[in-house]
């Protein structure tokens, strides 16, 4: 991981940055901002951890968990939530037995993510499952993918 | 200068200054919970708003310069209906517990909440529930109790250069974090816990030993470094219970670790209080910190009287035997100047040699 | 065969989404089996905007053949061989797979500046930017104009800031050239946050060099040399767009030192949001763009004065850019000749929600309500009834649908509670509860904000609270007024315009729904049966036959009943979840 | 100090010496960082990362005990590229040219050879401070605890008098003290060669006045400095000592060396709040009571005499100082004829002019800066507005010396000993509070994670640390604070004293022993 970090921060050395862009490139290749990540930045910039902490909680892209390793973004534009967004979501979580206040499965295979709209409201209800995009759908379809994926062994 | 006018008032006041420096230098009354007078301006507490001549919203006085012809309004109905709002939103999410709150009589919240009448919360709601508390030996965090005014942040970043922390999170959920909300690992000065507002911050070893007002207040110097920080002490049952310093003295109230939170020594169990005469013979080691030494054995307590009067006896032997010179004393840099001053005396004038110093050099 | 045949294929978010690359394969596979030598082209990629709008109906395939254009619209791979065969090689398309009527209408109304040429030029290639007349204004402007006609004429145009506020773009601009200050910066606004509202995506994916364009007559007004674009991670091929468009335009010396061999030179760079709703906010995007929470600033000082790094800085939003190029090259008089008077021009709207053509429309200020509704929305989905208009997303509110003949401008819409916005549109019909649409709105809001200043930190959460128990059949007496009370203080006492107009919402429904909240909080029943709490759910004896789906969908065990014999809900235990509802064939599951 | 803490803000350059202000003068850092933020460029010279550094401009990571060196090649590049205050040379010092000629050698490659900091950074630091013309420079012991701690201190004064940064507000020369009264136990002349006010013993006329106010005949010699004290002990020329809220044992170097000396005393009498080390070795131990629990003075490191006021009666049968001493006098038959602390210092303010002002009464309107010559006087709150006592200041040619201990096979380590910022000198005050020891009850060596690497030596491993006067077991701290080379021990733990170790050479001239190098060889405990 460290050499990681240290391209990072090469790079950022070179076109200057700032800590969002700093955080953005190791959620980039990590997948979420690790404590040591902050720890060695903060030692190597001489920017206060705490001030690393408070920018990565207070924008929404950023993870201090790991992510799991299917994504599934539902949205919650208000053209989908006109169109039942709400009752995806409640379907997805229930399937994915997501405990509350988590986003994430316990066994690290599946994030549920809801993101304020991703402009595709004339297909609302809109939900992306790992990249994919999927219009006009219901719980009931894209519950059919996730039990596909749990089937087929993982290429990734 | 430039010229405006509050609530009526022609008043000159200078240029760069905020409506609510302004208003204060004339004794014109703003409520205010965010803002500090050494820290930079918030604008987060919304209690300055006050109504200016020109603008559509009421502005913030605490980040509004002044320009000059400015008409300035501190208080009207509609004002005061949004600072009792206000005031009614912070205590709809603020814990009940003034009567065993450490800040209860020095609570800003607490004066406002009076002075506005405002009891039970007419928006009650969920409020923050923190489980986990910081285990740091000094400083207490009931980030319950906290307004989110961020005047802790500012003083541990514009004051004392650490950031040991920051906002964290938003919304409701907005919180004062340290990195991953790890236990507080800092320079424990405690600047946060002098101006934070609240309860939120206080000392650990403040817990229930008394509050303001039951207190007594002794202005004195810091017994630490040579810097010589003006404290106040505050004293219950002859018991140094906190100590505190005033934004008015000349080092603005800030403090270091040893000055705010280093005073459990003068009460201490191991304080000497008989003079001692020994009784063994010198094992020529000391124990440095060894433990089970039984002093008994080695001394034994004895009144001043016969102290007094060994010293007094053995001085003028050796005086006699070997000559002034023969006697040396070694005077301390935590005693007063009256102290020092009478102790090289007392070699001088009473013993008789210059073999007096001090630890100047170490 | 020879031919000069071109198929475009909606690859756009929406024609992806309804499968367009399986259409896009199917055709590229058919015309290679019959060796036809036609071009296939992504179109809606580039063009999502500008050639349709319409991707209600995606995959939508336009086929062109000497010069004339068909549209087909719903179409899936399966019927790509027939179209081959009938339309491209036998000459005659298929009547009832193409575009119907209202398809037209959709266009008869809209007024096409900002949009005029997404779809015309490929926007990742700048040369057919160049060709339809692109960096000619920018070329002129730093040629033979002085900064101050390029204020002049913006002003004259009477352009107002598209992303919300309105504020004039021309005395904005001035404002800033006239503050003190040898750095200045123009930043784009590219954060589109209001959900239901992408128009700012479309533009940059349909036509980034007009953006560019407007950021560089902009800085050389205002005399800024370096400029950024706040743009949202969440918009991947925008980001992607754009980068490439300034690649090019530094390619060609638009951006960079001495441009046109002019004094001027101008740098853009390229900010990713991280997702924060308050960073729309200018003064919270300037703290996200110099890599800190974005937290707003008090105001003043402005931006104009002191902005990013304390400097002078200029935010303008997306489409009030890309409209600047056209204000130059046609002169302020044209653009000023749409539009009311006082607001000019013509703003894009993002038409979604129960209609039947949705996609982005552009329409000059000043159209009705109706027009926009009933002409090129072509009216309500399905036969449901009209109820109300909501635009300008969670800052805005809702227009009844008694006042379909309000005038869509700053100030009519503002007087009936509401506001442009960011122009997003959605249509409601009967079937959705106002008091829900008010909570949704506040969650937003509330999940949004930055938590600087009480009234937006504690004051949407209390809105929200007190929103969720009337809709959960907790409604208190008095919560209607604790609503307003709070929506007040909420919107004058806060710090930033997130939290000043947080309570839009909130305030306009309860002044044109007022009863509808009354309804919920006294006899606690949805009209529109949307709060389930609210819900009753009973069988309906005659109707039942008895089959037991209900019993089996009911995850509570509250439904009875024999074979064959009417069943019965127990309402003690019912969750009122609707899964019997759903359940039943014979419509006898009755709810209220 | 030459300036008051407050003026700090006002200063353009602050140059930092030997000082690690955040840790030992935490509130003058404050004022510091308050001055950077207002764009004070900061100079930080120290052989330790120390926090300051975090605020510096320049930072200038020197060999310890290579000052002078340092010193000097920043005076040789102010000079070649004549940043000089060529006025304030001409009229207020003399031996400019003398002098000049003793800092040619010092060019910037040889003073990167001696002191290890890369030579541009050296030029950058002198262009810094020799441009500004309101600059203040900071040092503490980390300048005076060197056999050539004097010639420290005059290679500072040599900068100072070049750039004429003296005698005007945030502008001077500012040694910070360690403890909250050594300004004022100097003052009131605890020490050898002076009465009080510095007004020296052998100085004609000087003796005669205090005879005269204390009504009894004086010794006209001057006495022996504390470490002087110890030989004389250990040599038996002393036979009693009398120790006042002193702790030597922790605190001189050679610990061993100092018991000895104690050890072989006839009578020793020890007078504390607490059963401190030394007094383990008296003869009479006297229970003294706190500054809290006593009225008083205090003289800060700014010259600023404030009043210390009883807060809590002492424990037990515990007694202040002052009349412990003067019950003694008396019993020797001298009778001082003052009582109370008040009309102690009323008796001082009559015998020292630059004290006269000053009243107890004054004092509750907050503290004042000596000079204060009389009632109506505000005091001083920088020194040398008016030029410099003696007339022309002279420069003063300081030759670099290497440390008296200096590494070699058997001995390959640096030590060098400080404080850190929880404890206080010998701890007795500072050990007895339980938050404190809970989060810094430890004594630690800092050493260079590439020196433990090669010792194999993890943190919180205990390793031992030797010299050839002594050693000690102690726990390893890896930290890039300290140079490869070097280590770190704070002095304020008896459990592992760093003054077991340390050397006992002292300053020729004002006899402070160098804490701050000596020689040691470390290995792992294993």
């Amino acid at each position: 991981m460290i050499e990681e970090l240290e391209n990072i921060l090469e790079r950022y050395r070179k076109k200057g940055g700032n800590i969002i862009a700093l955080l953005q490139d190791t959620q980039e290749s990590l997948g979420y901002i690790p404590r040591m990540a902050v720890r060695f930045f903060s030692e190597e910039l001489g920017i206060a951890a705490s001030r690393f902490y408070g920018v990565a909680t207070f924008y929404s892209q950023f993870r201090l968990k790991p992510v799991g390793r299917h994504k599934i973004t539902a949205c919650c534009g208000t053209a989908c939530h006109v169109r039942g967004a709400e009752k995806i979501i409640g379907g997805l979580r229930k399937e994915l037995a997501l405990p509350a206040g988590e986003d994430t499965t316990p066994d690290g295979e599946f994030t549920l993510e809801e993101v304020a709209c991703l402009g595709t409201c004339s297909f609302a209800p809109v939900v992306m499952v790992d990249g994919g995009v999927r219009g006009k759908t219901s719980a009931d379809v894209i519950v059919k993918e996730i039990k596909a994926i749990r089937k087929k062994p993982d290429e990734g | 200068m430039v010229r405006i006018n509050i609530d009526g008032k022609e008043l000159q006041v200078p240029a760069q200054s905020t409506i609510l420096e302004a208003a204060k230098n004339n004794d014109i009354f703003i409520p205010t919970l965010c803002h500090h007078p050494k820290l930079t301006p918030f604008g987060g507490c919304r209690l300055c708003l006050v109504e200016v001549k020109g603008f559509l919203k009421p502005v913030t006085a605490c980040t509004t310069t002044v320009g000059e012809g400015m008409e300035v309004v501190t208080s009207s109905p509609e004002i005061e209906e949004l600072r009792r709002l206000v005031l009614e939103l912070i205590l709809s999410d603020h814990p009940n517990d003034c009567m065993v709150c450490e800040k209860t009589g020095s609570c800003a919240l607490q004066e406002l909440a009076y002075m506005y009448g405002v009891r039970e919360a007419e928006y009650a709601g969920e409020r923050r529930n923190y489980e986990t508390r910081d285990g740091n030996p000094f400083i207490e965090r009931d980030l319950e109790k906290c307004i989110l005014c961020g005047r802790c942040v500012k003083a541990c970043d514009e004051i004392q250069g650490v950031e040991a922390i920051d906002f964290g999170y938003r919304g409701f959920r907005a919180k004062i974090c340290t990195s991953y909300e790890e236990d507080l690992d800092c320079e424990f000065c405690g600047q946060c816990v002098a101006v934070c507002p609240t309860g939120a911050l206080t000392g650990k070893l403040w817990k229930l030993k008394g509050r303001p007002g039951t207190t007594k207040e002794i202005d004195t110097v810091c017994p630490y470094c040579g810097i010589g920080c003006n404290i106040t002490a505050h004293v219950k049952k002859n018991e140094i219970v906190r100590i505190t310093s005033a934004e008015d003295t000349w080092n603005e109230g800030w403090l270091c670790v040893k000055g705010r939170f280093g005073y459990q020594f003068v009460s201490s169990p191991d304080r000497l209080v008989r003079p001692l005469i020994r009784t063994a013979p010198k094992s020529g080691m000391p124990s440095l910190g060894r433990k089970g030494i039984k002093w008994g054995e080695v001394f034994r307590e004895a009144s001043w009287e016969e102290a007094l009067d060994l010293i007094a006896s053995r001085i003028r032997e050796i005086k006699e035997t070997h000559g002034a010179d023969a006697l040396a004393g070694l005077s301390s840099a935590r005693c007063t100047n009256e102290e020092n001053y009478v102790f090289q005396k007392f070699m001088r004038a009473a013993v008789g040699t210059n073999n007096v110093d001090h630890c100047a050099r170490l | 065969m020879k031919d000069n045949t071109v198929v475009r294929v909606c690859m756009g978010p929406a024609g992806i989404a309804a499968g367009g690359k399986a259409v896009l394969e199917a055709f590229r596979e058919t015309l290679a089996d019959r060796n036809i030598d036609a071009e296939v082209k992504e179109h809606c990629s580039s063009h999502q905007v500008g050639c349709l709008g319409l991707c209600a109906r995606d995959v939508l395939v336009e086929i062109g053949r000497n010069g004339s254009k068909t549209s087909y619209q719903y179409v899936k791979p399966d019927m790509v061989g027939r179209i081959v065969a009938e339309h491209i090689v036998g000459g005659t398309p298929v009547k009832e797979w193409l575009v119907d009527e209202t398809f037209d209408t959709f266009y008869r109304k809209q007024v096409k500046i900002v949009l005029a040429d997404c779809g015309r030029v490929d926007p990742e290639d700048i040369d057919s930017y160049i060709a339809a007349g692109g960096y000619e204004p920018t070329r002129e402007v730093l040629m033979t104009w002085i900064p101050d006609d390029v204020i002049e004429e913006i002003r004259m145009s009477g352009i107002r800031g598209r992303g919300g506020a309105g504020f004039p773009t021309g005395l904005k601009w001035e404002l800033a050239r006239r503050s003190k200050g040898d750095v200045k910066y123009v930043i784009c606004n590219a954060d589109e946050g209001d959900p239901g509202a992408f128009m700012d995506r479309a533009v940059i994916e349909g036509n980034p060099h007009s953006v560019i364009e407007g950021m560089l007559i902009g800085a050389f007004a205002i005399g800024a040399n370096k400029g950024y674009v706040y743009i949202r991670a969440e918009y991947p091929l925008a980001v992607e767009r754009l980068k490439l468009a300034i690649k090019q335009a530094y390619e060609r010396r638009f951006l960079g030192r001495a441009i046109f061999n002019t004094q001027f030179s101008f740098d853009i760079e390229i900010r990713l949001g991280a997702g924060a709703f308050v960073c729309g906010e200018e003064t919270a995007l300037i703290a996200s763009i110099e890599g800190e929470r974005g937290m707003p600033r008090s105001k003043p000082p402005f931006p104009v004065n002191r902005g990013l790094w304390q400097r002078p800085t200029v935010i303008n939003n997306v489409e009030t850019l890309a409209n600047v190029p056209y204000i130059i090259r046609k002169g302020w008089a044209w653009y000023a000749s749409y539009g009311t008077e006082k607001s000019k021009g013509t703003k894009v709207f993002a038409l979604t929600g129960k209609i039947r053509n949705q996609g982005l429309i552009e329409v000059p200020m000043g159209i009705t309500l109706g027009e926009i509704i009933h002409e090129i929305g072509g009216g309500i989905e399905g036969n449901r009834a009209l109820k109300a208009v909501q635009t300008g997303g969670p800052s805005g509110g809702c227009i009844p649908a008694g006042m379909l003949d309000l005038n869509v401008d700053y100030e009519s819409l503002a007087k009936a509670g509401s506001i442009v916005g960011s122009g997003g549109m959605i249509v409601l019909d009967e079937d959705n509860c106002m008091v829900n649409m008010a909570k949704y709105f506040i969650q937003f809001t509330q999940a949004e904000s930055c938590g600087k200043c009480v009234p937006c930190r504690v004051g949407t959460k209390r809105l929200l609270e007190i929103l969720t128990r009337i809709t959960e059949g907790q409604g208190k007496e008095g919560d209607i007024e604790r609503l307003e009370r709070l929506s007040r203080g909420v919107k004058t006492a806060s710090l930033c315009g997130l939290g000043q107009t947080a309570p839009n919402p909130v305030l306009s429904n309860l002044r044109y729904f007022r009863e509808e909240f009354e309804t919920h909080i006294r006899d606690k029943k949805c009209p529109a049966k949307v709060c389930k709490k609210l819900l009753r759910y009973s069988i309906l004896e005659e109707y039942c036959k008895g089959c037991g789906a209900c019993m089996k969908a009911c995850p509570a065990d509250a439904i009875s009943g024999d074979k064959k014999k009417p069943h019965r809900i127990n309402p003690d235990r019912c969750i009122r979840c609707g899964a019997c509802f759903e359940a039943c064939k014979f419509k006898s599951v009755a709810r209220d | 100090m030459t300036n008051s803490i407050p003026e700090i803000e006002g200063m353009e350059v602050i140059f930092i010496i030997g000082s690690n202000t955040k840790e030992s003068h935490p509130v003058v850092a404050n004022r510091m960082i308050k001055a950077h933020r207002r764009g004070a460029k900061i100079i930080v010279a120290d052989p330790r990362r120390v926090p300051m550094v975090k605020f510096s401009e320049v930072f200038l990571k020197m060999r310890p005990g290579t000052d002078i060196a340092l010193l000097n090649g920043m005076a040789h590049i102010i000079v070649k590229e004549g940043l000089l205050n060529g006025e304030f040379v001409r009229e207020k010092t003399e031996g400019f040219d003398q002098w000049k000629k003793s800092v040619e050698e010092f060019t910037p490659e040889r003073v990167e050879g001696i002191t290890g900091v890369p030579k541009e950074d050296i030029v950058r630091a002198a262009r810094l401070y020799g441009l500004s013309r309101k600059a203040g420079i900071f040092y503490t012991m980390g300048i005076t605890q060197h056999t050539c701690g004097t010639d420290n201190v005059r290679a500072i004064a040599n900068l100072v008098m070049l750039t004429g940064n003296i005698g005007r507000e945030s502008t001077g020369v500012n040694p910070l003290r360690g403890q909250n009264n050594v300004q004022g136990s100097s003052d009131a002349a605890c020490m050898p060669n002076v009465y009080p006010g510095y007004q020296k013993i052998d100085m004609p006329g000087i003796r005669e006045k205090f005879e005269e106010a204390w009504g009894t005949a004086l010794p006209p010699k001057p006495g022996l400095t504390a470490t002087e004290m110890m030989d004389a002990a250990a040599e038996g020329r002393i036979r009693a000592m009398y120790i006042m809220g002193e702790n030597p044992i922790i605190t001189d170097p050679n610990m061993h060396h100092t018991i000895k000396a104690l050890g072989s005393l006839d009578f020793l009498v020890v007078q504390d709040i607490f059963m401190i080390d030394t007094a383990e070795l008296a003869d009479v131990v006297l229970p003294a009571a706190c500054s809290f629990e006593k009225d008083g003075t205090f003289a800060n490191t700014e010259r600023k005499v404030q009043r210390v006021r009883k807060a809590v009666e002492p424990p037990g049968e515990a007694r202040d100082d002052m009349s412990i001493l003067l019950e003694i006098s008396k019993r020797l038959g001298y009778d001082m004829g003052h009582d109370t602390p008040e009309k102690v210092f009323q008796e001082y303010g009559r015998l020292w002019p630059a004290m006269a002002g000053i009243t107890y009464r004054r004092l509750d309107g907050g503290g004042i800066q000596w000079p204060c010559p009389s009632g109506t006087h505000p005091g001083t709150r920088f020194l040398y507005k008016e030029g410099f006592p003696k007339g022309k200041a002279p420069f003063s040619s300081v030759a670099y010396c290497p440390p008296a201990e200096v590494t070699d096979e058997e001995y390959p380590f640096v030590l060098t000993t400080g404080r850190n910022l929880f404890q206080y000198h010998s701890g007795s005050m500072t050990r007895t509070v339980k938050s404190i020891e809970k989060h810094a009850g430890e004594p630690y060596v800092e050493i260079n994670p590439l020196d433990a690497g090669r010792l194999g030596v993890r943190t919180g491993e205990m390793i031992k640390v030797a010299s050839r006067r002594g050693e000690i077991e102690i726990r390893a701290r890896l930290t890039k604070r300290v140079s490869e080379g070097t280590v770190f021990i704070p002095m304020h733990y008896r459990e592992a004293a760093a003054n077991v170790i340390t050397n006992d050479a002292l300053d020729p001239v004002v006899k402070i022993p160098e804490f701050k190098v000596c020689a040691v060889k470390i290995e792992a405990v294993r």
